[in-house]
């Protein structure tokens, strides 16, 4: 009988025990200290402290996770994720945001990466001509960003909404050199079907995605990993989303077991929020849907491929 | 019935079709029927792009491609395109004169580093009667605009395996299959395919028709009432001939219906 | 899953029937018939295998080759020769698959300039109508270059990414005189660790190569289970870029039946691969034969 | 000891890895640089083809060797002012010379190395120099570093099958006589070179002066041109 460790060293695979949330938010109410946008997801008063996610992590033996920030796009807003940043440096890594209207968006970028462990930025909107129309990507509103991430090996956290999914490709293409994480299933949700449900997303889509073909030729970008998350917010059914097993397992067969990383879109998914299975069904739920793979995949997409493709220390 | 005038399958024709899965038909259409096809069909897309963007925002529709919706209410030229003489007395031959066409869709493809579609058969030989599709370029396509590709010999039985490939171009032995506006590939469906990348800035347009044979049906026609409708809107529009080609009074396509008495077809024709 | 043999010969003494060449490793007394193999095949779980012609490339020289595919039709794949010399080498590789079950060719010549620094104009080369012929008729190619062509080889690899191309004996190769015979066995002289680092090493970026870790025998300088070629097996190193699923098992039948012989041959590759994974270590012994030569589910 | 270096030029080494030093070698020294390379290549080279060919050398590369020996033009690269004080600089002044290596690289589809880091950082600083003896274009292989990655625990860093599928890489194309000085501790590879032209360059190697790689007897044969104490302590004739 082999061990884990032999097995592993055949693969060669990254270290696999640690377990990496790759997907969470922080924010605190309101403050001078901390001032950040409030809206009907993030009212002033609302808070996820980061002591308290310490605490969720490490009732459920996570050992780091990556912060995502939200609540706002401009250098003040990113206050609280500094903070959190510079002070648990050994247990987080953060994604900053790029307002969409920013003079110098470089500028922004090496602003917040400069002294923080701030290591990428999430896109939304990509800023390209719709389908069918001519495509040069020098003329994308996000171009610069792209390049700015090519050379500072900045990581794009990509959630793009459906209309810009096919200005994806091109990026890819064009900067293979660029760690793209491709949030919650790769479902690419339109812009209609937002909702509000306690507080946290509710997105009715069709599943599989009416874009799969996308994530199927995308899945060949060898830079590319799927983020193992938002299952909450496009399921029909109560944890473990039994509706989202078969793509989750589409995603696995498109990408390997070393290109997927489990992220829990925590504080949206603990009892506050009135998700029954709350954090610990999250964590739990890489074991759920890949039940038949072996223990050390599991481990990989639990946090063996964050720490590598992330660069924990 | 099929057009008297029809051209049949020549010697390499069913040699094409028989060894290979496919025959590629140049000039299929031209002159002013090219001409009228390639109007509608901008026409067509122009009319009904925006509301496929709104779909697309929505989550509902792919941005990878784009069909015309009922193109037969758009412009006759499509339904011309179905019997196109030059087109349907191969598909006779190969099918029998028991064929029934089953639909067509006008599809643009954008440029993108990707495809819409990996290597794939329609159908199974196990699973499902023959079909055969005809695709019809409606502009130049060009290698590098996305032109169809075929495995050849991928339709007979016992074919394969053939791997999953992380590059299109990199499936053995596949073919690519270019060709200007008006070239219609008949293809066998159980054969492998894709649509290869589109590396130019100009969507790739093609006709894509789909043909079997009726008693072979073994789906029932969509009972759906705008379905049942639509059939019957259309079918005022079509002459006995036409009627027949899209299988009306013969059944619920179950394969009930009348089967047309001493039409073979290609495996009954070996010659 | 039973096992699939990606490399073995078999031959007759030569007669009026079954013509062939000899040589040194291949002289007039020696045979190995198709009957020998199957027994070894069958005495391990071996149920396919893959039959490289031997002894002659002209078409008469595939008479016994022939006789084997088709005597036991699905249970061998064939591979034949191109003589260097042909003055047309598609109709000769059109002559030998129309006889059914012959699904390639093993190339030794590339037909490109000796010196690497010399223009590449693939256009030129003599070999480049063979390869658009395997492309346009997906005939798979045995690769086994000299050391002094395979410089040649990546051009074709990225102009005909569609053809299957399949490199026996670990990707190495021999230079002149490198390969010697010693008591009916071959001995090829390698630098190890292996100088495949620069060159083959790094072929596995193009899809449709795989790698045959056929050979142990004939490379190593130690005994069974020639460790020193652990350079190749050992985790994250050759095979583990190529990938199981990119990776074949040979035996060389019948030159390595004296030493270490079918059995052992065929438990080598379980015993160097040692940390490999049950499912992959499938792939190498024969599914991934299985789906790369289109072998039927026996 | 301390030495001059321009401006920045300390820093962007010890941040990025490397340093670009244009334009290093010009006019009548490059030209005799390149018809010197030249025509030693073209002395080795049939010697090179019989040991590929032989099995005993990879075609994916070669090496003219003894360049030292050959012609004092390879000497004078070896301290050669444009790039020198930035090493001496970067090892405080305790600098130990290794070998050179005067390299051809053919055109092919795919490089003759993949990407890796020369040392791990248990070794002394390793320092090298690449120097372009014909124009390398983006297209020609270039020389490409992934900045940052000489620092400790930096990484990891994927295995990629394109060498441009690299995270954070960074190409250095550059004309002839173009210098880069690298951390070799650093992950660095040769790009594909999709011109009809090989790529030409020579590397030098150096530590951090250390008693293990200290041989007195290396550079015996050129010892009368080892005329200067600094000399003379670079290639450890003396201590």
């Amino acid at each position: 009988m082999r061990s884990e460790r032999q097995r592993k060293a055949w693969l060669t695979v990254a270290e696999v025990l640690v377990k990496i949330d790759a997907h969470v938010h922080v924010f605190s109410k309101v403050t001078a200290e901390f001032p950040r946008e409030a809206n009907d997801q993030l009212p002033a008063e609302d808070e996820a402290p980061v002591e308290r996610l310490l605490k969720t992590m490490d009732d459920t033996g996570v050992d780091r996770s990556l912060l995502i920030q939200i609540g706002g796009t401009s250098i003040e807003h990113h206050a609280y994720l500094l903070h959190c940043l510079s002070t648990y440096p050994e247990r987080f890594l953060g994604i900053g945001r790029i307002p969409d209207d920013v003079d110098d968006p470089v500028d922004h970028m090496d602003r917040l990466a400069e002294t923080s462990g701030v290591i990428g930025f999430r896109l939304f909107g990509l800023g390209g001509p719709e389908p069918l129309q001519p495509v040069d990507i020098r003329e994308f509103r996000t171009y610069p960003i792209w390049k700015r991430a090519a050379e500072m090996d900045y990581v794009i956290w990509l959630y793009p909404r459906s209309i810009d999914v096919h200005l994806v490709p091109f990026l890819l293409e064009a900067f293979p050199q660029v760690r793209v994480g491709y949030n919650h299933l790769m479902v690419s949700p339109g812009t209609e079907n937002f909702q509000m449900e306690n507080g946290r997303p509710r997105i009715e889509t069709r599943m599989p995605p009416a874009h799969r073909q996308f994530v199927r030729g995308m899945s060949r970008f060898e830079n590319v990993r799927a983020l193992i998350s938002g299952q909450y917010a496009f399921s029909n059914e109560a944890w473990p989303y039994a509706d989202l097993r078969d793509w989750q397992h589409y995603l696995a067969r498109l990408f390997g077991a070393d290109r997927l990383m489990w992220g829990s879109d925590f504080p949206f998914v603990t009892e506050e929020y009135g998700d029954e299975a709350g954090y610990g069904g999250q964590v739990r739920l890489v074991e759920e849907v890949y039940d038949e793979w072996t223990g050390e995949e599991r481990g990989m997409i639990s946090g063996g491929n964050a720490e590598g493709f992330l660069r924990f220390k | 019935m099929v057009a008297i005038d029809a051209v049949r399958a020549n010697e390499e024709q069913w040699k094409g079709w028989e060894e290979e899965g496919y025959v590629v038909v140049e000039g299929a259409v031209s002159g002013e029927s090219l001409a009228r096809l390639q109007s509608a069909f901008d026409r067509g897309v122009e009319a009904s792009k925006a509301a496929w963007l709104e779909d697309v925002a929505v989550g509902h529709r792919s941005s990878s491609y784009f069909d015309l919706p009922n193109a037969f209410q758009q412009d006759d030229i499509f339904l011309d395109m179905v019997d196109n003489p030059n087109t349907l007395g191969l598909l006779r031959d190969f099918l029998g004169e028991d064929m029934i066409a089953r639909g067509l869709t006008a599809r643009s493809v954008p440029p993108c580093p990707i495809s819409y579609v990996g290597w794939h058969p329609d159908m199974h030989r196990d699973r499902h009667p023959q079909h055969i599709k005809v695709q019809v370029y409606v502009n130049d396509v060009a290698e590098e605009r996305g032109a169809f590709a075929y495995v050849p010999g991928s339709h007979k039985e016992g074919a394969g395996p053939y791997p999953r490939v992380k590059h299109l171009d990199a499936m053995p032995g596949h073919r690519v299959l270019p060709g200007k506006a008006g070239t219609a590939v008949i293809f066998n469906t159980y054969g492998w395919h894709t649509s290869m990348i589109n590396r130019t800035l100009e969507p790739r347009k093609s006709l894509i028709m789909s043909y079997c044979v009726f008693h072979e049906l073994n789906d029932r026609w969509s009972q759906a009432p705008e379905r049942k409708r639509a059939r019957a809107e259309m079918r005022a529009k079509l002459s006995p001939e036409r009627q027949y080609l899209f299988g009306h009074d013969r059944g619920d396509g179950t394969g009930k219906g009348q089967k047309a008495e001493g039409r073979g077809r290609a495996e009954d024709k070996k010659r | 899953m039973s096992k699939i043999d990606a490399l073995a010969h078999v031959f007759v003494k030569p007669s009026a029937e079954f013509p062939r060449e000899t040589s040194e490793g291949l002289p007039e007394e020696r045979e190995a018939p198709v009957e020998l193999l199957l027994e070894q095949m069958e005495a391990n779980d071996v149920s396919q295998a893959v039959l490289v012609q031997v002894g002659g490339e002209a078409i008469e020289h595939h008479a016994y080759l022939l006789k084997c595919l088709k005597d036991h039709p699905g249970q061998f794949r064939g591979i034949g020769r191109i003589p260097n010399d042909v003055s047309d080498p598609i109709d000769h590789m059109n002559r030998l698959a129309g006889e059914g079950d012959i699904i390639g060719f093993q190339l030794e010549r590339f037909g490109g300039p000796l010196d690497p620094l010399s223009p590449m104009n693939m256009n030129e080369w003599a070999m480049t109508p063979a390869w658009e012929h395997a492309a346009e008729k997906d005939f798979v190619l045995y690769v086994y270059p000299d050391a002094s062509e395979v410089h040649m080889v990546p051009f074709y690899l990225e102009a005909f990414p569609q053809v299957r191309v399949v490199f026996k004996h670990m990707m190495v190769c021999p230079g002149q005189g490198g390969a010697t015979w010693k008591d009916g066995q071959p001995h090829i002289e390698v630098r190890k660790p292996s100088i495949t680092r620069h060159t083959t090493a790094e072929f596995y970026q193009f899809e449709n190569v795989y790698s045959i870790m056929s050979g142990a025998y004939a490379i190593s300088d130690e005994d069974y289970p020639y460790k020193d070629l652990s350079g190749w097996h050992a985790p994250g190193s050759f095979v583990g870029r190529y990938g199981a699923d990119h990776t074949l098992w040979g035996s060389d039948f019948p030159f390595m039946m004296k030493d270490p012989g079918y059995a052992k041959t065929v438990e080598l590759m379980p015993t160097l691969l040692e940390n490999a994974a049950e499912r992959d270590l499938a792939q190498v012994m024969g599914e991934a034969a299985q789906r790369i030569l289109r072998f039927r589910e026996e | 000891m301390t030495v001059d270096v321009a401006d920045g030029v300390r820093e962007h080494l010890e941040e990025t890895g490397y340093v670009v030093v244009e334009d290093a070698i010009v006019g009548e020294e490059l030209a005799r640089l390149q018809e010197a390379f030249n025509r030693f290549s073209d002395e080795a080279r049939p010697g090179w083809l019989e040991q590929v060919a032989q099995g005993r050398g990879s075609s994916a590369f070669f090496d003219v060797g003894g360049s030292l020996e050959k012609d004092d033009v390879f000497l004078g690269l070896v301290d050669h002012p444009s790039f020198f004080p930035i090493l001496m600089d970067a090892t405080g002044g305790e600098l130990l010379f290794l070998f050179p290596q005067v390299r051809t690289v053919p055109v092919s589809p795919v490089s003759y190395v993949g990407w890796h880091s020369d040392m791990p950082h248990t070794n002394p600083l390793h320092l090298k120099v690449q120097i372009y003896v014909n124009d390398v274009p983006a297209d020609r292989g270039p020389f490409a570093y992934i900045p940052q990655s000489h620092k400790p625990g930096a990484g990891p860093y994927p295995s990629v099958k394109k060498l441009d599928h690299m995270p954070g890489h960074r190409p250095l194309p550059g004309k002839a006589g173009t210098a880069i000085v690298f951390n070799g501790y650093g992950w660095h590879t040769s790009m594909v070179n999709r011109t009809p032209v090989p790529r030409k360059s020579i590397i030098l190697i150096y530590e951090k002066w250390n008693e293990a790689r200290w041989d007195p007897e290396q550079w015996q044969g050129i010892e009368e041109k080892l005329t200067t104490p600094e000399r003379r302590k670079l290639f450890g004739i003396e201590r």
